[in-house]
């Protein structure tokens, strides 16, 4: 009795002690502010919900692992239901109302892309969790982003088809900004690589059924290989919808679905498809000398024990995100704006969730094409090929 | 050709089925009280969303329909009660307004309880899809169709054999005299919404192994549904089987023959031409200016 | 006499541009100042849409879709053919409203939830080809638009500027201007509605076929009101696409039209300044409830819902008369 | 000289229902010309059918000798008729005096860029106009409500406001539907004192009415309607003594 008394005193004195030093500490410097603004709700919520779980969740370890430069981290967010005016609100809210370090954020395109124009005014490192090209192509000196390109997912799934001898395929795409985005660099490549889009066909993010399109595309002349650029739960009914016809063509998804949820909606339709993925989703099957195995493994244990959900690529945008942030300010010493973007330019070998990132004045990614893996699904699971 | 010609048809009849029983839904609760229900929709997400969530709780599946349409049924007679009922002389804008206040809202509940995910739910019967003339058809579209058949023939008894459903009809034509008649009127618009949420939720049950279902899959059906009454004539349920029909007909057709990118465009612009010469949709009942 | 008349007819008009003098007062940041321009531009907007659905009584669910249009057409002819911003106002403004007359005529013919669908539908058409043609409006992910210009002198919310010299940074400058806009936009609405065309406009909802045996040509003035009004948003979607600096889809969507449709049932439909005070609301509503965080959106459906039950006039339509009501009754309290 | 309106075997059908059958007369200018009969008679489908609200399914109706075939309500008052409303229309959005000027709508020139930046020529003809809605208004008697809102005034003045309304566009002729209908005795006085005086100013009325003491009074002639067909027709004296019409009314 006495012994549990005195064990929780214990306890409590040292939560105290621990309560007091680090409210010495706050008091010490102000917080270093990082500002978001994510599409938590919205048709792009299943990006934007992982990424802020995974942000907040980063902030608060940080924060009690000591903070970054002795300053406790202070996350300032806002939804913008996938709403580009929203996201342009908000990031003029954070730069100019909160006054915000350095922003981590935007994602989609569009977000990303309405608030490009005010932070490169404003002079406030923005690190874009979103995909297209055209976010760092060409370089803008105060925007840096995490996911690999479409171009490199495009890159990627046309060079393992060439590779498998496929010269003509058929391409379907969503009407969002994602696969619209993805179907333009896609056509790109294709006409560089020597391959032709035979069948080109859409879908609108809504829509229910997919049956009419793929019977086209079926019945294109020469289909050798088929490719569903999009994200959300579209492809998951294109999935289904190609197994019902009975297509038998080799079947390829795109980065965008690349989440065990995909696996689930899609269910035994899925068996067969290739997809271009960050190796986050078959962290096992890396060989131990990746040095992105223990990274990915970590945030993968860490994010399921946390949220009891399965992680995604797109939470690993944001932890990446993050993270480079951090080692930026870290770098520069202080949250001077200026300092810490050149930082960042410079930040080269950080192994991340999502590859490894070398940045440079000429490239605000820093990630190649080969970061992403092919995997296929192969008995209701993913299985790295490449 | 042919195996191509019934695959768009097929298709199309499906999504048709589909929006044909959000329609639906829409014509009774506007026949009985002349609103547009812009939270049609929600109904449907309420239907698939339960099911999907008690039968993962363990729940079996034919229950958690039951519990998932009568669960439907009471907001839709808690919207009547709370939302409408309060808001008797209200512009027609207003009304509007008022049920999207309440499809954000209950869309808002839906995301705090369940989430934002998509999640499956599995087909009534086989997965085996059936083959016809090369076309293939999912085995869940029969049931959509067939549950479609059988509701539609329901309503059809409810309104013409049973008591509730003659006063409802009463009420929708003239709410005074159904008044002096005895008619308990404000229990027979709760009545028009339940039976409504029941029919927009069974809708739901119905489509989500075809659409997979989640918090907001109501937004766009909802909307569909809407356009396909209106084609059809508000308040006829008839039309409204018809242009649901009419428009995934149409749509599907449009996304195999003509354009994909322009498939909702085309579906848009059948509504203009409809209107164009029939202003009260196909089968709209023709009204006299009484002046 | 007359001058008590014109008196009472402006007192809206400097009532409102007090306000807009006085705001700055209470803007403490840049920030502030673009949300305050962005709520001018809408509600200049919605003064507009209050013309066809306030005073004329018709239901425009689609009305987005002018706003998009102009939104676009400035920013594609501005930042892709170079012209000026002015020009590319006008013009756009001019298309738009020869495109709202052809397909006015038909569909006004329409009557309540029917032209709300065909609305419905006209809006939804311009928004999938914005969204699709992206080889001149740059698809889903948007385009950028260049700053607002007048004829070389370029007005961005990044300059500074000097007004009888007063420092101005560019979000104040901004906000400057669109408060005179708005300023404009509601003394040409006024203008429109107390005169002849205005009371044949009014008399379309009060009684259609009391309109029409006097006189009253309603399909044409339908037609007249519809054209006007999508004018409005043509011109202010371009101001908007200006101050933005990217435009997306989104400027078109319906869920935009939704917006705007709300902002003057909210406000309060016929009353001019009820509905700026209703862009007003709305436009504030998301900033103020990110507070409430994942409950943002029940937040927001149970606020709209119970305002209309119960002020089904309107927010300022309901002030007044409560006001009015309590005046009369200290009124009769001293008699 | 010829008629001011010509009616010959006007029909209207709703879904084979005849409301109104093999209907015709002529009004001469200058005259009170009344349209009576028992509730359903098609009294008010006639006017509507007159004033271009409705469509006749067969027949033709001449209004200064032009056939009104296909003619919109606001071209015939663009031809000089005007009307009232049995239930009335009244823009309730508005003030008493703006539904009169309302009447004056097509004497005004409605020019869009005057209007917008509001031309001193605009600001003129308002004036006129609101000079002549208010002696209008006090020449129907209800004069004390000039800037009250529509919304808020009597039946009574409501129904006189509807008549200043339709005078205010110069009608040539006139048609009232049951303008009596819900007045008291004195209302009715000043009504019948009302009608004489538009009379005697030149325009014809057409009335619609139930209170006879009222038709027989004013009117010069009188067209008997029953189950849409015409039963009777011709001055008060003869109508008075019609047996069909006796039949028609005592009988049942």
């Amino acid at each position: 009795m006495l012994k549990t008394f005195m064990r929780r005193a214990g306890k409590f004195a040292a939560i105290a002690a621990a309560g007091l030093v680090m409210s010495a500490s706050v008091q010490a410097a102000e917080p270093i502010k990082i500002g978001s603004f994510l599409s938590v709700t919205g048709p792009a919520s299943f990006l934007g919900d992982p990424e802020l779980k995974t942000l907040q969740m980063y902030v608060d370890k940080i924060n009690e692992d000591g903070g970054v430069l002795g300053r406790q981290l202070e996350l300032i967010h806002y939804d913008d239901v996938g709403n580009a005016s929203s996201a342009r609100n908000f990031a003029s809210r954070l730069i100019r109302s909160d006054q915000v370090d350095i922003i981590v954020g935007g994602s989609t395109t569009g977000a990303t892309m309405a608030a490009v124009p005010l932070v490169e005014q404003a002079k406030v490192p923005f690190i874009s969790l979103a995909g297209a090209v055209v976010i760092t192509t060409p370089v803008k000196e105060w925007v840096f982003k995490i996911p690999q390109t479409d171009r490199m997912a495009a890159e990627r799934i046309l060079t393992d088809m060439k590779n498998r001898g496929f010269t003509k395929i058929g391409l379907i795409s969503g009407t969002g900004g994602f696969g619209a985005s993805g179907r333009k660099q896609t056509l790109e490549v294709a006409k560089d690589m020597g391959i032709e889009i035979v069948a080109d066909e859409t879908y609108s993010g809504s829509d229910t059924d997919m049956t009419a399109q793929l019977t086209n595309i079926r019945n294109t002349d020469g289909v050798q290989a088929v490719l569903n650029f999009g994200f959300g739960q579209g492809p998951a009914i294109v999935t289904r919808n190609y197994a019902q016809l009975g297509i038998k063509l080799p079947f390829y998804q795109s980065h965008g679905v690349a989440s065990d949820s995909f696996l689930k909606l899609a269910g035994d339709s899925a068996e067969g498809l290739r997809l271009p993925a960050s190796p986050l989703l078959v962290p096992n099957a890396l060989p131990d000398n990746d040095p992105q195995k223990s990274v990915v493994q970590n945030y993968k244990s860490e994010y399921e024990a946390r949220w009891d959900s399965k992680v995604s690529t797109f939470g690993g945008y944001a932890y990446d995100g993050l993270m480079l942030a951090v080692k930026a300010i870290e770098a520069a010493g202080s949250t001077d704006h200026e300092a810490v973007r050149e930082a960042l330019e410079n930040i080269k070998g950080y192994v991340g969730v999502t590859g490894e990132f070398n940045m440079s004045p000429e490239d605000h990614n820093g990630l190649e094409a080969d970061s992403f893996r092919i995997l296929e699904v192969q008995n209701g699971d993913w299985k790295l090929i490449d | 050709m042919l195996s191509e010609f019934l695959q768009y048809l097929f298709t199309g009849i499906t999504i048709g089925a589909t929006y044909a029983l959000i329609a639906l839904g829409f014509t009774l609760i506007y026949n009985a009280s002349h609103v547009i229900n812009f939270a049609q929709g929600e109904f449907l997400m309420i239907g698939g969303m339960t099911t999907v969530s008690l039968t993962a709780m363990g729940v079996p599946m034919l229950l958690a329909i039951i519990l998932a349409v009568l669960l439907a049924g009471v907001f839709g007679i808690l919207l009547q009660r709370f939302a409408i009922a309060p808001a008797k002389q209200a512009d027609v804008v207003t009304l509007i307004i008022i049920t999207i206040g309440a499809s954000i809202f209950i869309r808002g509940l839906a995301q705090l309880v369940w989430g934002k995910e998509y999640h499956v739910m599995p087909n009534f019967s086989s997965d085996e899809p059936i083959r016809i003339f090369g076309a293939v058809l999912n085995s869940q579209s029969l049931w959509v169709l067939g549950i479609g058949a059988v509701l539609v023939v329901a309503l059809v008894l409810f309104f013409t054999r049973t008591l509730i459903g003659k006063a409802i009809l009463a009420t929708s034509m003239n709410k005074e005299a159904a008044r002096l008649v005895g008619i308990r009127t404000q229990l027979v618009l709760m009545l028009a919404f339940m039976v409504s949420a029941l029919l927009g939720s069974i809708a739901g049950v119905v489509v989500a192994p075809i659409t997979f279902t989640s918090y907001d899959i109501g937004i766009m059906l909802g909307l569909k549904g809407f356009v396909a009454a209106a084609i059809g004539g508000l308040g006829s349920g008839v039309g409204a089987v018809v242009g649901g029909l009419l428009l995934g007909v149409v749509e599907a057709m449009t996304a195999g023959y003509i354009s994909s990118d322009y498939k909702d465009a085309v579906a848009f612009s059948m509504i203009l031409v409809v209107l164009f010469f029939m202003p009260r949709g196909l089968f709209g009942a023709k009204v006299v200016e009484r002046v | 006499m007359l001058n008590q008349f014109m008196q009472s007819r402006l007192r809206g008009l400097i009532i409102l541009a007090v306000i807009l003098y006085a705001l700055p007062a209470f803007l403490s940041n840049p920030f502030h100042y673009d949300l305050a321009t962005q709520m001018a531009i809408i509600a200049a907007t919605v003064v507009g849409l209050n013309l066809l659905v306030g005073f004329a009584g018709q239901i425009s669910l689609g009305h987005a879709g002018f706003f998009g249009l102009g939104a676009y057409f400035t920013g594609i002819m501005t930042g892709n053919y170079g012209w000026s911003a002015i020009p590319a106002l006008v013009v756009g403004g001019i298309l738009v409203g020869i495109l709202a007359w052809v397909v006015g005529r038909p569909i006004l013919r329409l009557k309540g939830h029917y032209l709300s669908m065909a609305t419905l539908a006209v809006g939804f058409i311009i928004a999938i080809v914005i969204n699709n043609e992206s080889q001149i409006t740059g698809g889903p992910d948007g385009m950028p638009v260049p700053p607002f210009d007048v004829f070389g002198w370029e007005l961005s919310p990044f300059g500074t500027y000097s007004l009888f010299g007063i420092e101005l940074n560019g979000s104040q400058a901004w906000y400057l201007f669109a408060a005179a806009v708005l300023l404009v936009a509601v003394w040409l609405a006024q203008n429109l509605i107390d005169s002849p065309i205005g009371r044949a406009l009014r008399s379309v909802h009060g009684s259609e076929v009391a309109a029409r045996v006097v006189g009253v040509n309603t399909a044409r003035y339908k037609s007249l009101v519809f054209v006007i009004s999508a004018i409005y948003a043509s011109v202010m979607g371009g101001l908007y696409a200006h101050f933005q600096g990217f435009i997306t889809p989104a400027v078109a969507s319906f869920d935009f039209s939704i917006v705007l449709i709300t902002m003057v049932v909210l406000g309060g439909m016929g009353s001019t300044m009820g509905v700026i005070l209703g862009a007003v609301v709305l436009k504030l509503l998301p900033q103020i409830l990110t507070h409430f965080q994942e409950m943002e959106a029940v937040m927001f459906g149970l606020i709209l819902m119970l305002t209309m039950i119960f002020m089904p006039k309107g927010l300022l339509p309901t002030l007044q008369l409560a006001v009015s009501k309590r005046l009369k009754k200290r009124a009769g309290g001293q008699a | 000289m010829s008629a001011l309106i010509e009616v010959s075997g006007l029909d209207k059908a709703f879904g084979g229902v005849h409301a109104v059958e093999g209907v015709s007369f002529s009004v001469e200018a200058g005259q009170v010309y009344s349209v009576i009969g028992p509730n359903g008679a098609g009294k008010t489908t006639l006017f509507n059918l007159i004033s271009g609200i409705y469509t006749p399914t067969k027949g033709e109706i001449r209004l200064n000798g032009e056939s009104t075939d296909r003619l919109e309500p606001n071209q015939l008052a663009e031809r000089g008729m005007c009307r009232t409303f049995q239930q009335m229309q009244i823009c309730m959005n508005m003030t008493a005096i703006e539904n009169v000027m309302l009447g004056r709508h097509l004497k005004l020139k409605s020019n869009l860029f005057s209007t917008l930046f509001r031309l001193p020529s605009l600001l003129r003809d308002e004036k006129s106009c609101r000079q002549h809605a208010q002696d209008l208004m006090e020449f129907v008697g209800c004069g004390e409500y000039l800037d009250t809102e529509a919304s808020a005034m009597s039946y009574g003045a409501l129904k006189r406001l509807e008549i200043a309304r339709a005078l205010a566009a110069e009608p040539k002729v006139i048609l009232l539907d049951e303008p009596a209908a819900g007045l008291n005795g004195t209302e009715t006085a000043a009504l019948e004192d009302l009608i004489r005086k538009i009379a005697d100013q030149g325009t014809t009325v057409m009335l619609v009415e139930h209170d006879m003491k009222l038709v027989m009074g004013i009117s010069d002639r009188l067209l008997v309607l029953n189950y849409g067909r015409v039963l009777a027709e011709g001055t008060p004296e003869e109508i008075r003594n019609n047996p069909d019409v006796i039949a028609a009314y005592l009988g049942g």
